[in-house]
């Protein structure tokens, strides 16, 4: 039987419901990033320019548009005989199905998928972050300390701290301690939410966690943990490095724009460690003769007319003469029409937002999620509208 | 639409357009920021339900096959029927003005003999359009024709030099083809033949055999011969057809694009113009950009300012640059402050700091493949 | 936005729990058949033998392999831009996820995918049944009766009916009345649980079912008659031709060994009408100095040493020398060694028979399942054992 | 291993193997009942993880195109790095018996230049093997080699006539090439090179516009100008390597396949040889089939005997024949009670009932394609 050195396990099943109205009809990573891209564009590139070539992606939230998306992974190159892009949805077996309840429980629902490829080393990865990593430099960290878990660290401010997995190390980066949200963290090092276990080391943890009824099935609140407790050997790799968890509104926001200030972001440019992704068939962009474009991003089948500045948008967007796109993010084909005014929004993909609407008025008052206004996708903003800052549009069923 | 197949010859080489076909066979040529001639014959026949399609190639090929690897972006890529790739002769003189030639189809006649198709729409590649060959079919299979001729009315002598004109009887019946000659005025509109036809197959198959023996016969010369004694006849299309068969035809057709209606026609119907994808970031507009009524591929960082041009994936235009009626190929780099008018640039090519560069609207300027000036 | 006259619905959700050890680790879609080939190879090649370029995939009974195997659909010609095959597991959704009940709730559960094409049509089709069929011909039934649900029948036996729908039709064949198993049938013409539904009343129809809360939500069961009553128009189409359900171990056994008698049979060496399927990459077949096949049927990867008579070997299958097969469908990569005795039997995939053993000795008294032996994939039967006919062989766990 | 990319030339055209390389390149030939001769080096590629390979093909390219697609069943279809097809130049001389010419490259230069990899691995397309380069590469790597030339070690005079033996000195440092003739009888094991090697990039790039302005002059050539400066290494296989320079190659060559070890050793293996997948259903043994010691492809219909023999997909044998240590190819017919033996027929021959041809095993008789006997 042949077998694999490495295999990766993609953790795409979550709702990511801070993401609000973004996330109502497509799972997290299946939402679009940066223009062109969709989230998990960013974790299956890393496995295509690391050489991992079998990846198993968890899905079980609406996973239509994400499943169809990801395919058989031909589009990132990960298409192999033997190997490939699996989707693992949750199943009925003989005797009756059961959904994904943690992470944990996600992996220890498909062990047969891992066994059956067999493999020295699991990679654990998750579908939500943006980031540019060699995860075979991290495997090679792992066999060099002769580690039995391996978690990808990076350095966080302090105040993000208490959102993350929060780590203590030893000068040999051997993990001492392990807190899941600490309310008062003793470190800024910081779990990725990437690991990389021996796979005998994963199948005993998985089945015993299994067996613990008090268990939530949680990487970070429990596998972890119990491992430290029981002496297993586990290091803290060092990544180097853009990295961001797009979690909520404010941060998949700031994340965006970030693309658009070139200094410490992630380069989309660089021919060596390019980001692929699943793109349709569209003409190339169009930019009318009363349009002004700066400082922005715009993908391919965009038609502008208007002016946009300090934005980023989706392939298909169509921006009608006279509109103000400002500050904003425009998902994939997204139409803003005549004399329209948008500013610091996330307009969900195939919205339409009719003639002289103003989206993202200047409002007083406390202002939720950082100002920053968002519209669902399919939403049809009227004629006229005007929509304050901070705002979230969406249907109601 | 699985009883026809497609035949697209693709192999003439040219001198018509300069250097823009000299490495690469006319089918090859770049057109439109992300598309090549190509494109627009072969996804007219996708999108006709076509799945089955022969592309007769030249000695040049590598540039058709690095666009189409084995079809997959026309769905092309499949066990029964597919793309196929069908080596041309070589022939001698690059001026040769035949689009059909019977010897082509010849050296690949398996192609035709294996199929079960009953007819096969041929068409030539050097014009651009998005059309559905469905209507022209059924209007071949209701009249029980041999041969429909596509063809276009026009009273406009530019658009019919060179080509051929059909008399066309009472219902659509064609009865004489003549060719148009440059000074042979016209005053009225005439039906012309946009080098696309429907044949039935094993009528195809006839006239290779009767005709291999002759060197270099076009298949419109044969089915002229036998005109009276086959069903032939003529379907009008009122598609935009736009034809390159000179330089200044490349870049008119290019500038084409600027007028919404052909841009709509092309690339925004139900019907995708289909080519090869590749994965590009998206364009970057700086903060001293400034673009206006231009078409431009991703891939892109633009500095400069850009007027009424077409720019292919991955040019980088610098600050300080003035940009106007001009087509740029992939990978340009534009140094700052130059000043491009009237210019179209093969690929690679490199323009250094400050340099102008100005041709004329009927004469543009040209520069090839990775030049550096 | 793009529409599709007719797309198709695969049920493939089911165990087949009536084919006992065959379907303990994989989808009945998924079992191995006439060499090859697997069920589900037959349905998806008659979708692309009638144009049909849209299929929808419901699984969720152990759905790994079944879901690797159909891939994008590829392997059928069925990968296209717009359309192509779509793999459809149970999924969470805003509130919270639910598995799929009779095979009208799978549909109901995916409303929103054939919403995504809008079709005029939607076909109805299941992944357990063996026969070539050409749907467009059913299609322009469907659309020249005017009907609104047309069902695909075939003529059975008097002996089979009390298993199947059967069904009583008028002059013009329209169903007047739909009997989902009748203890008294009325008539030999049974549903092949093949359905065209105009997708409007499709819509209105589970949308009904899904609102009575006795419904089984199965088609037979509950949707056809229901409409019935109602005074829809339903027609019955006759399909002529080769049709068997293999829900059980004998007709799934009947089945195959048709395939070697030609007459009556399906034609799977016709041109114009090719069963695809996806193959692995194996060398061509072996066959050694001493070994002797008469009337079978043998697959690439095959190496054969022994004795084989009325058999059908699937892909990379191996039989020791001085070993006797016969009567006997042996799966995917099964290794029968050095003198061994097989008769009347189906061995399992990735199953080893160690030598010198009999399978399938003839005992007396009643005989389970016409006393055909099966032996459960991955099983390792040792050396010398003596199995009687008309046992299953398969682990416990 | 993706700092490795491959180069397989398999564009020499040859008259070596009688009719069997008449409308193909000898990466084309069919060999062992499913495969084509170009899968082995190709699959060996493969499967050490390069996954970036330039095929050389000739202008009769269609065979192989035919066979490749977009490199699909071979896992070559990518959008980073993959199948690349380069055109080779027209040669006059089919007896030529170069096999890496620098023109060939020279042509293709784009594709080595393009590329971010390290080195290069080379090989030619006549033989049978399944082998793995990653210890070849480690070894290459230690030594930081220039090139290392790959070679095997025998004492048979037969399996080095035409060779080019290696002068190795200590620490595997080659410091001579020599061309081995057939009347030079040997009586000691010399190590042969099986013309494969592994070349740092640059140092082609080098050598290639060192040498493009010699008219066919082959890189081994311009290797020996160099000896001197250059670090060239040997490195020692032991896997089978099957060359197939004569017919009777040809014909030896598929018989070896019978012999249990080289089978196991080429398609038993944990590295497959990939090949095209052409969907068929399982081959149909009948009544009255007798077969013994033959290797057949599916989609074969056998009524008749069958011995020592190798059979490609779509075969037919009718009742009554006896077939004896032959080859047959894809979709031939053998009608009631023919005999053939020691022959080798291309595809879709059709041998008419109780026909009769026999050739010798030093002489296999040849039946071109199509033929009707």
């Amino acid at each position: 039987m042949l077998k694999k050195e490495c295999i990766a396990m993609l953790l795409a099943g979550g709702q990511g419901s801070r993401l609000g109205c973004l996330t109502r009809n497509i799972a997290k990573p299946a939402v679009s990033f940066g223009g062109k891209y969709r989230i998990i564009d960013f974790s299956l590139s890393n496995c295509t320019n690391s050489n991992i070539d079998t990846v198993g992606v968890l899905t079980q939230y609406k996973p239509f548009l994400l499943n169809s998306y990801i395919g058989m992974g031909s589009a990132w190159d990960l298409d192999n005989t033997f190997g490939g892009v699996h989707i693992l949805p949750p199943y009925v077996g003989e005797t009756q199905g059961s959904w994904y309840k943690g992470t944990a429980n996600a992996i220890y629902q498909n062990m047969d998928f891992i066994h059956h490829y067999n493999p020295d080393y699991v990679l654990i990865i998750s579908g939500d972050h943006i980031y540019k990593m060699d995860y075979s430099a991290m495997l090679k960290f792992h066999k060099e300390k002769e580690s039995e878990v391996t978690i990808s660290t990076v350095e966080v401010a302090w105040e993000e701290a208490p959102r993350l997995g929060i780590m203590t190390v030893d000068e040999n980066s051997r993990i001492l301690k392990f807190t899941e949200k600490p309310s008062e963290p003793e470190s800024k090092l910081a779990s990725m939410g990437v690991y990389i276990f021996d796979w005998s080391v994963l199948k005993d943890a998985l089945l015993e966690d299994e067996g613990d009824l008090e268990s939530d099935n949680d990487f970070g609140k429990n596998v972890i943990p119990r491992l430290l407790r029981q002496g297993t050997k586990l290091f803290a790799f060092k990544f180097q490095g853009y990295w961001r968890d797009v979690g909520t509104i404010e941060s998949y926001y700031d994340a965006n724009m970030e693309l658009l200030n070139g200094a410490n972001s992630l380069d989309i440019f660089d021919p060596e460690f390019r980001i692929f992704s699943n793109e349709g068939i569209l003409s190339p962009q169009f930019v009318g003769s009363k349009a002004r474009i700066e400082n922005s991003l715009v993908s391919n089948g965009c038609t502008i007319l208007g002016e946009v500045s300090n934005s980023i948008l989706a392939p298909g967007v169509y921006v009608g003469e006279g509109a103000k796109v400002k500050d904003s993010i425009i998902l994939h084909h997204t139409k803003i029409h005549e004399n329209c005014f948008v500013q610091r929004a996330i307009v969900g993909e195939n919205a339409e937002i009719m003639s002289q609407s103003c989206i993202g008025v200047q409002a007083k008052g406390h202002l939720e999620q950082a100002g920053i206004t968002v519209v669902q996708d399919h939403q049809v903003i009227p004629q006229g509208s005007v929509i304050k800052e901070g705002r979230n549009v969406y249907r109601t069923r | 639409m699985h009883s026809v197949i497609g035949l697209i010859f693709g192999n003439t080489r040219s001198d018509i357009l300069q250097g823009l076909a000299q490495d690469r066979p006319i089918a090859a040529v770049p057109f439109g920021g992300r598309y090549r001639l190509l494109d627009f014959a072969l996804s007219s026949m996708v999108n006709s339900g076509i799945r089955t399609v022969g592309l007769v190639t030249p000695h040049h090929y590598r540039p058709v096959l690095d666009h189409l690897g084995a079809g997959k972006d026309f769905s092309l890529d499949r066990k029964a029927g597919g793309l196929f790739i069908l080596p041309g002769a070589i022939h001698g003189l690059i001026g040769d003005k035949s689009k059909f030639r019977i010897k082509d189809i010849c050296l690949n006649i398996e192609f035709l003999q294996k199929d079960f198709s009953e007819n096969v729409v041929i068409s030539y590649c050097n014009q651009v359009y998005n059309i559905n060959y469905r209507d022209a079919l059924e209007f071949h299979n209701q009249k029980q024709a041999d041969i429909t001729l596509i063809y276009k009315e026009t009273d406009d002598p530019l658009d019919m030099s060179g080509r051929v004109i059909l008399y066309i009887g009472k219902d659509q019946h064609v009865h004489k083809l003549q060719e148009k000659y440059e000074d042979d005025p016209t005053e009225q509109a005439q039906p012309y033949f946009v080098d696309m036809l429907i044949i039935r197959r094993t009528l195809l198959l006839d006239i290779i055999q009767g005709y291999k023996c002759i060197e270099n016969i076009d298949l419109l010369d044969a089915l002229r011969d036998n005109l009276t004694t086959l069903k032939v006849y003529g379907y009008n299309f009122t598609a935009y057809i736009g034809r390159i068969d000179s330089i200044k035809d490349y870049f008119d057709r290019n500038m084409d694009l600027f007028k919404p209606e052909i841009r709509k026609e092309l690339f925004l119907s139900r019907d995708r113009i289909h080519t090869k994808i590749r994965d590009n970031p998206p364009t970057k507009y700086g903060s001293k950009a400034k673009v206006s009524n231009s078409l431009l591929a991703s891939g892109c960082c633009i500095d400069g300012e850009v007027e009424n041009s077409i720019l292919s994936r991955g040019v980088v235009i610098k600050p300080g640059c003035m940009i106007k009626n001009s087509i740029i190929m992939q990978k340009c780099i534009i140094g700052k402050n130059a000043v491009l008018e009237n210019v179209i640039l093969d690929k690679f090519v490199e323009v250094n700091e400050g340099n102008v560069l100005k041709g004329s609207e009927n004469n543009p300027l040209v520069l090839y493949k990775k030049t550096v000036v």
